[in-house]
């Protein structure tokens, strides 16, 4: 497969006006939300969509409006309000045992879309991968109580551990013809709800943005191996990745992209650090619990523990962990399809086949330990879990800490249970010879190269 | 020189039945104790799993259904958290234990999140095996998902000739199909008893039958198939003033056989979805042709419906009630096991749905590791209750 | 002479030992829970000074652990229970690699790196099955004082099997065997095994290496001992000072603090 | 005169009353479950008998119920809690189509029809937490007893939340909160509107209708039915003279009274009781799940020609027996 090269972006080029990603991150999302709410008054179609397995690049090419229903749910948690549309989808007779998410949404659907964030528009098409298995399920619930037509995108994963896929090898070129088969069934419905031709232009310009766009991510990505870690994973790091799924392939996502590369150039090259004293580097395997996050942040820093990198960071976004995953403006659909087979590999094996993956990032990132954040309610990021930390136990001298929570449920949340653990892990670390130096490491000189 | 035994049909099906039960709580067979022309065993999780390309490799198809309510767990609660439904723990643990280290290899296929993760496990545990995810497609309504499917299992296919060292022939192929055609006809006949005469064979008693051909050769079940309705045909039994129903949501996870035997003494179970995997294309597979692709294109165009398949011609709220309709069922037993994600969201529907209609059901949620009923037969009892009581 | 203390505010029992400066054990003491968690700290530590027939002010640092660590008000830091189990382990048996711990609420499990280190840890979770008080709840049901809980079940020659795991439920579910005409001993060897399966495979989890040291309350009941002995198929150390374990950590830390040289490690603000 | 008895034989208390023909009470018996159940409904009938001054000939018929309905020897029929507490909501108040039973270990949610058929129901978890243990557990705590829990508790001014789930957990959390200052009183209405929570939260599984009824032990405290009542924004039926938690029995004895009335308007005979009966017509089939093979499997050697008794499995499968 060949990739078209992206030219250089302008890398360390001080940045002009301060950039301050947080609050700009907030107002992408509040005109996010805004767009939501009147997307039905503009006769704009809508479409729902998750973060792994989408065919946004298409969707966009038809101008529909996208609904994230996972960040609707996570963002019921962020907002304090999770509670409450958690318990009315109980009420329904949603059990307590499935993914928070789908019963905040469920909540949701009972409220009448009625979003602390806004009104949430009823979709025209549902685009559902088999990333998650849930994602399926979810579409159902659509499917039933509002009439969304569901359309599920079915991308084949890593079949077995060693199954390493290449680009261009027969199995991905069986895989890739299979998921392009189901883009141009896929094409032909939106054709049908919109009333539009499918512009294969527009589909290349799309692409080409996403392109610039994890051309930035990647290199955000690596920038935080520098120690001290110019930001945390787990609470900047999900502004981040909100934007890098909801502003996909548009303009406004490749200047954030670009403007927090540059920002994150400068605080590495002043030495800032995320937290005053970074003494533990860490790696943080699992989904956020949104309702506390910021305490959970708040344990960690408190002794000095910043996270380096967190694999959800890889898988919430697809799977788009790789600078080779550039698409072929000049082959658009194709090459559409080879990548999303390819990533869907890569962000399914990164779940199911775990263990290398993070025992590369270890490496990477120089970590100091590993905290794995398992989830009673999503079983695609935690049921293997254990077992990965019990295989990476056996053979690296990686500490790790496992904790449980939720991931929006606050019920979940039991605050001197999760203290008494992160302090007895920071206890051990400090017995075992104390905080990380607070030099620079070398690792310093190499971020952002490599991509 | 054949002695003459005076036929006796309760003997035969009891006879029949205390095989199928033993095969139930045997081991999966391996070294001397493996059928005739097999070289080994290739385990398979539910729900549906081409067992044809297997048996036509000389590979016994082992369901492997779980550890039941007997097993004693001691290493899969270290490796899996406490949320992940009990047929995976279970599953995991026969693992660790060595119970299922004759296999050859162990195949899962992307019915939900917790299956998928078990592959994961098994390849950092039991690198030996041949352990694989059979990307069975959940989108199985764009064009071109046959030739998806048939792909998937020549890949299959390759992979098991690779292991056994021995090619698989489209003769040999056929052969199977044929094998297990008539064992599709043979579990056909047994559900109509149920339906039509449920006095004559209790679910329980299905149930085993069905079960047993997970451990041994399709040829075999299906000459103990043949004996014990052959012998069902000739039961006098009276009907009782019992509710009819249906049961679903045994799908994958087992439920013990103790809350069906709950259920059987209070109702007539007259059709359910237990096993579904091993009765899953619902008509012959054609026997002519390419094998491969008569097996994709079965999965595709004539196969059952579960909560863990995706198929927009297939509603769950459709099948479920067809389900009650042919079998003129009274009501419905939803049942869902503990931390099944997908049987729990489909339960919720299928409750809606009937409630709509207004078709009596009883809502149980249960583990293969259950060991007490009491609370359960309780709840059985006030629906057959509910469902006959005419106040006297 | 200089000293150290460690109070152990347990969730059922609070325990406090005193050491000297050759880290020598001088005097221990062990509470009931009272309503007020703040004097059950001090009166334990009191009843350990009196023990040790030494005065408050001889003794320079203490340090709480536990459960209730917060409320020891006159302690000088508080350590979690977790490093306080695996230092005492260590003390009482140099050769610990593991520790399991049986207390009142909750189950431990720490794996200890030959260093003496903490390895690795887990924990029960929001769920009381399988912990000290899940025995409790036995000896309340069954009329049988905790400390003869052990002996009787060791009597059993076909224990029964209990299927409950919630701690409030087993009462009745031992009342129920009872009822059945079940001998008292095989169920309360029932009740024995549940809790040890439970915490055995808690113990998994870290991965069980020899030597084994069982801490907690618990570990005084013989016939927990004896089935985890069976399950993880080695022998445990238990000392008599099982149930001090986390007190004697606490007054471990406490003797580094106020002894050696090594300024204290503190969490940073951010 | 006609007398037919209902008896709930629940896991923590066995609850009597019996009916006259004229479907009035005549005598209440309530006393602890305890450790056997069928001394249990033995002493809880003959409490019965004494009460209502009846002769214990005179009582024509026994319904059970409960979770101890099969160890009554003495009883002609029985039905489960669920089916008596639906016929006793009827009968006393025939509006009624959501009840909710909350006793000492497990809380029902019971939806019902006009006629009081049972049409859906949920039990909670398998965990103390939400049930009367959990209340109990935290009174045991305080130090006061079961009846006084309900006056004590209406003392609250500003109910404490506790939001553990585990019934022993929370139970720290009250030693936590009382070491806090916190009066006692507040916690135990605290306790009583966590476990309200949950209990209406059932009743919203169950598809909650208008016209509630509250049965159970539950009853007996003021306090939890205001705290259920608060939470559910409407009133909750209880059965009067305080035969709240007698519900199931008197469903029971009213089930009873009514096939007693159809045996005699057919002119037949009472049937005899479950201890009279004997084993008799009980053929219960195998039950499979008990049986463990005894040795690993062999086929009986019938036209195959192989022998079993050389220990080895045989292979070929048994042809199918000629008929
Ligand atoms: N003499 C004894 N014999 C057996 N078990 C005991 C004895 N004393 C206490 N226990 C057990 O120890 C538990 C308390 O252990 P402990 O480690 O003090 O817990 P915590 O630190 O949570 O208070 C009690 O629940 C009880 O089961
Ligand atoms: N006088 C009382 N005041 C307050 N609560 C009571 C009283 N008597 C019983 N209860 C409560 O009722 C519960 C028992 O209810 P009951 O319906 O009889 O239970 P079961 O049927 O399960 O045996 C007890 O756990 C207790 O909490
Ligand atoms: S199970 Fe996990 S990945 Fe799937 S929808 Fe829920 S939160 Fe997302
Ligand atoms: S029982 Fe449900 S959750 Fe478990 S493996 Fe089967 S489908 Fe998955
Ligand atoms: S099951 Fe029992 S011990 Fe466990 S959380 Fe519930 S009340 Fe607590």
């Amino acid at each position: 497969m060949t990739t078209a090269t992206l030219e250089n972006a302008p890398a360390g080029a001080p940045a002009a006006a301060p950039f301050d990603a947080r609050a700009e991150g907030q107002r992408l999302f509040s005109d996010w939300y805004a767009a939501l709410a009147d997307a039905p008054a503009r006769g704009q179609p809508v479409a729902n969509v998750f973060v792994m397995g989408n065919a946004v690049e298409i969707l966009r090419t038809f101008d529909f409006q996208l609904v994230f229903p996972e960040i609707n749910s996570l963002q019921t948690g962020v907002r304090k309000a999770s509670e409450e549309y958690i318990r009315v989808s109980e009420d329904y007779g949603m059990s307590p045992d499935v993914c928070s998410y789908v019963k905040a949404d469920v909540g949701l659907i009972l409220k009448e879309q009625h979003h602390p964030a806004g009104q949430i528009p009823k979709a025209d098409i549902a685009i559902a991968s088999n990333m998650c298995s849930t994602f399926i399920k979810w579409a159902e619930i659509w499917e039933r109580m509002l009439n969304t037509p569901a359309f599920v995108l079915d991308l084949p994963g890593q079949r077995g551990g060693n199954w390493q896929v290449r680009p261009g090898d027969a199995q991905h070129a069986a895989d890739a013809r299979w998921v392009e088969a189901q883009f141009r069934d896929l094409i032909e419905k939106c054709e049908r709800i919109t009333g539009k031709r499918f512009d294969m232009d527009r589909l290349a310009e799309v692409e080409d943005r996403v392109n610039r766009m994890v051309y930035h991510w990647n290199n955000v990505m690596q920038l935080n191996r520098v120690c001290p870690a110019p930001y945390n994973a787990m609470l900047d790091g999900l502004t981040y990745i909100g934007i890098m799924n909801v502003y996909r392939g548009t303009t406004e996502g490749v200047e954030f992209m670009r403007r927090l590369e540059d920002e994150i150039r400068g605080k590495v090259a002043r030495g800032e650090g995320r937290v005053a004293q970074e003494r533990f580097r860490l790696l943080f395997s699992g989904t956020p619990c949104y309702v506390s996050m910021r305490r959970l942040i708040e344990l960690f820093e408190t002794w000095g523990g910043v996270f380096a990198y967190s694999d959800y960071l890889t898988f919430a976004a697809g799977g788009m962990d790789a600078g080779e995953l550039v698409y072929d403006t000049s082959r658009p659909l194709e090459s559409l399809a080879e990548i999303t087979a390819l990533a869907a590999q890569r962000g399914l094996s990164n779940q199911f086949f775990a263990h290398e993956r993070l025992a590369q990032q270890v490496r990477d990132y120089d970590v100091d330990g590993i905290v794995f954040h398992g989830i009673k309610s999503c079983r695609f990021v935690s049921s293997g879990m254990a077992d990965t930390r019990d295989y990476l136990n056996r053979r690296l001298q990686v500490p790790s800490l496992y904790i449980e929570s939720d991931l929006i449920d606050p019920r979940y949340w039991s605050d001197a249970q999760i203290k008494n653990r992160v302090d007895a892990f920071f206890e051990s670390l400090h017995q075992q010879g104390g905080g990380a130096p607070l030099a620079p490491k070398t690792v310093a000189a190499e971020a952002g190269r490599a991509a | 020189m054949t002695a003459q035994i005076p036929y006796d049909h309760q003997a035969e099906l009891e006879d029949v039945l205390e095989r199928c039960n033993a095969l139930r709580q045997a081991p999966v067979p391996s070294g001397d104790a493996l059928p005739e022309g097999y070289t080994g065993t290739l385990g398979h999780f539910p729900v549906y799993f081409p067992e044809e390309i297997a048996h036509a490799a000389g590979l016994l198809p082992v369901s492997v259904l779980g550890g039941g309510n007997k097993l004693e767990m001691k290493h899969a609660d270290a490796r899996m958290g406490s949320f992940v439904c009990s047929i995976c723990r279970s599953t995991a643990e026969l693992g660790l234990n060595g119970s299922l280290q004759s296999l050859s290899g162990f195949i899962t296929h992307p019915i939900c999140d917790a299956a998928k993760h078990l592959a994961g496990i098994w390849s950092r545990n039991f690198p030996e095996q041949l352990s694989q995810i059979l990307y069975l497609p959940q989108n199985v309504n764009t064009p071109g998902a046959v030739r998806y499917v048939a792909a998937e299992y020549q890949r299959l296919r390759a992979e098991l000739e690779r292991k056994t060292g021995r090619s698989i022939s489209d003769e040999a192929l056929r052969a199977s199909i044929r094998v297990y055609n008539e064992n599709r006809r043979l579990l056909r006949d047994l559900y109509a008893v149920r339906r039509d005469e449920p006095w004559k064979l209790s679910c329980t008693e299905s149930y085993l039958l069905t079960r047993a051909r997970t451990r041994i050769p399709c040829e075999e079940h299906n000459a103990l198939l043949g004996r014990a309705l052959d012998a069902i045909g000739q039961r006098r039994q009276a009907a009782q003033d019992k509710p009819r129903v249906v049961f679903v949501g045994g799908f994958c996870e087992q439920p013990p056989l103790e809350m069906l035997e709950t259920i059987d003494g209070n109702c007539y179970v007259v059709d359910d979805d237990l096993l579904v995997g091993l009765r899953w294309l619902t008509s012959d597979v054609p026997d002519a042709g390419d094998p491969v692709w008569a097996l994709a294109e079965s999965f595709v165009e004539r196969s059952a419906a579960s909560p863990v398949q995706h198929d927009a011609r297939k509603t769950k709220e459709g099948y479920l009630m067809e389900m009650i309709s042919s079998s003129r069922a009274d009501g419905a037993v939803l049942t869902a096991a503990k931390f099944c994600e997908p049987g729990l969201d489909e339960q919720v529907a299928w409750s809606k749905h009937l409630d709509q209609l207004r078709v009596p059901y009883l809502v149980l949620e249960f583990e293969e590791k259950m060991t007490s009923f009491e609370q359960m037969g309780m709840q059985v009892e006030t629906f057959a209750e509910s469902l006959l009581f005419t106040l006297a | 002479m200089k000293y150290v203390a460690g109070v152990d505010v347990g969730s059922t029992q609070t325990k406090a030992v005193i050491l000297d400066e050759n880290r020598a054990i001088v005097g221990r003491a062990l509470l009931d829970m009272e309503t007020s968690m703040v004097t059950v700290a001090q009166d334990a530590f009191e009843a350990a000074l009196a023990t040790a027939g030494i005065a408050q002010d001889a003794v320079q640092y203490v340090a709480g652990t536990g459960y209730g660590r917060y409320k020891v008000t006159f302690g000088n830091e508080q350590v979690t229970e977790i490093s306080c189990h695996a230092r005492g382990a260590v003390m009482l048996f140099p050769g610990t690699r593991t520790v399991i711990d049986i207390g009142g609420q909750d189950t431990k499990a720490i794996r200890v790196k030959p260093d003496g280190q903490v390895g690795d840890f887990t924990m029960n979770d929001k769920c009381a099955a399988g912990t000290g008080r899940f025995l409790g709840a036995a000896s309340y049901a069954l009329e049988v004082p905790l400390s003869e809980l052990g002996p009787l079940a060791l009597k059993s020659q076909n224990p029964v099997r209990i299927t409950t795991t919630c701690t409030v439920f087993a009462e009745s579910e031992i009342i129920s065997h009872l009822a059945k005409g079940m001998l008292p001993e095989d169920v309360l060897m029932g009740v024995h095994q549940a809790i040890t399966s439970r915490c055995v495979s808690l113990a998994r989890r870290v991965g069980i290496e020899s030597e084994v040291t069982f801490t907690g309350g618990v570990s005084r009941n013989t016939a927990v001992v004896q089935l985890i002995e069976r399950a993880v198929g080695m022998k445990v150390n238990v000392s008599p000072d099982a149930h001090f374990c986390g007190a004697l950590g606490a007054a471990l830390f406490a003797h580094d603090r106020a002894f050696a040289a090594a300024a204290p490690p503190e969490p940073v603000a951010a | 005169m006609l007398y037919v008895a209902g008896i709930d034989i629940g896991s923590t208390y066995t609850k009597a009353i019996l009916l006259n023909e004229r479907r009035e009470v005549v005598g209440t018996a309530v006393r602890r479950t305890g450790f056997k159940l069928a001394q249990a409904s033995e002493a809880a009938f003959a409490e019965l008998l004494e009460n209502a001054g009846v002769d214990r000939a005179a009582v024509s018929y026994v319904a059970t119920t409960g979770y101890g309905r099969y160890t009554v020897p003495f009883r002609h029929a029985q039905v489960t809690e669920l089916t008596a507490h639906a016929q006793a909501a009827v009968h006393l108040f025939p509006d009624t189509r959501t009840i909710l039973d909350v006793g000492g270990q497990d809380i029902k949610a019971i939806r019902i029809d006009a006629e009081g058929r049972v049409k859906a129901f949920r039990l909670n978890d398998k965990c103390a937490a939400g049930t009367g243990a959990f209340l109990e557990k935290t009174a045991r705590y305080l130090g006061i007893t079961t009846d006084e829990i309900g006056p004590y508790a209406m003392r609250s001014t500003s109910p404490k939340q506790i939001s553990s789930v585990c019934a022993v957990f929370a139970e720290s959390e009250v030693i936590n909160h009382l070491s806090n200052g916190i009066p006692a009183e507040d916690i135990m209405m605290g306790a009583m509107v966590a476990l309200g929570g949950r209990a209406i939260q059932l009743m919203r599984r169950v598809g909650i209708e208008p016209g509630y009824m509250l049965t159970g032990g539950m009853t007996r405290n003021v306090a939890m039915v205001s705290a259920l009542e608060t939470h559910l924004g409407a009133k909750l039926n209880v059965a009067p003279n305080g035969l709240g938690q007698l519900n199931g029995a008197y469903g029971a004895a009213f089930l009873g009274l009514r096939r007693v009335e159809k045996l005699l308007a057919d002119g037949q005979p009472i049937p005899p009781t479950a201890a009279q009966q004997g084993d008799a017509g009980k053929a219960t089939p195998r039950r499979w799940s008990a049986i463990v093979p005894k040795k690993p499997s062999v086929e009986p050697c019938r036209d195959t020609g192989e022998c079993p008794v050389t220990g080895k499995t045989i292979k070929v499968p048994a042809a199918q027996a000629a008929a």
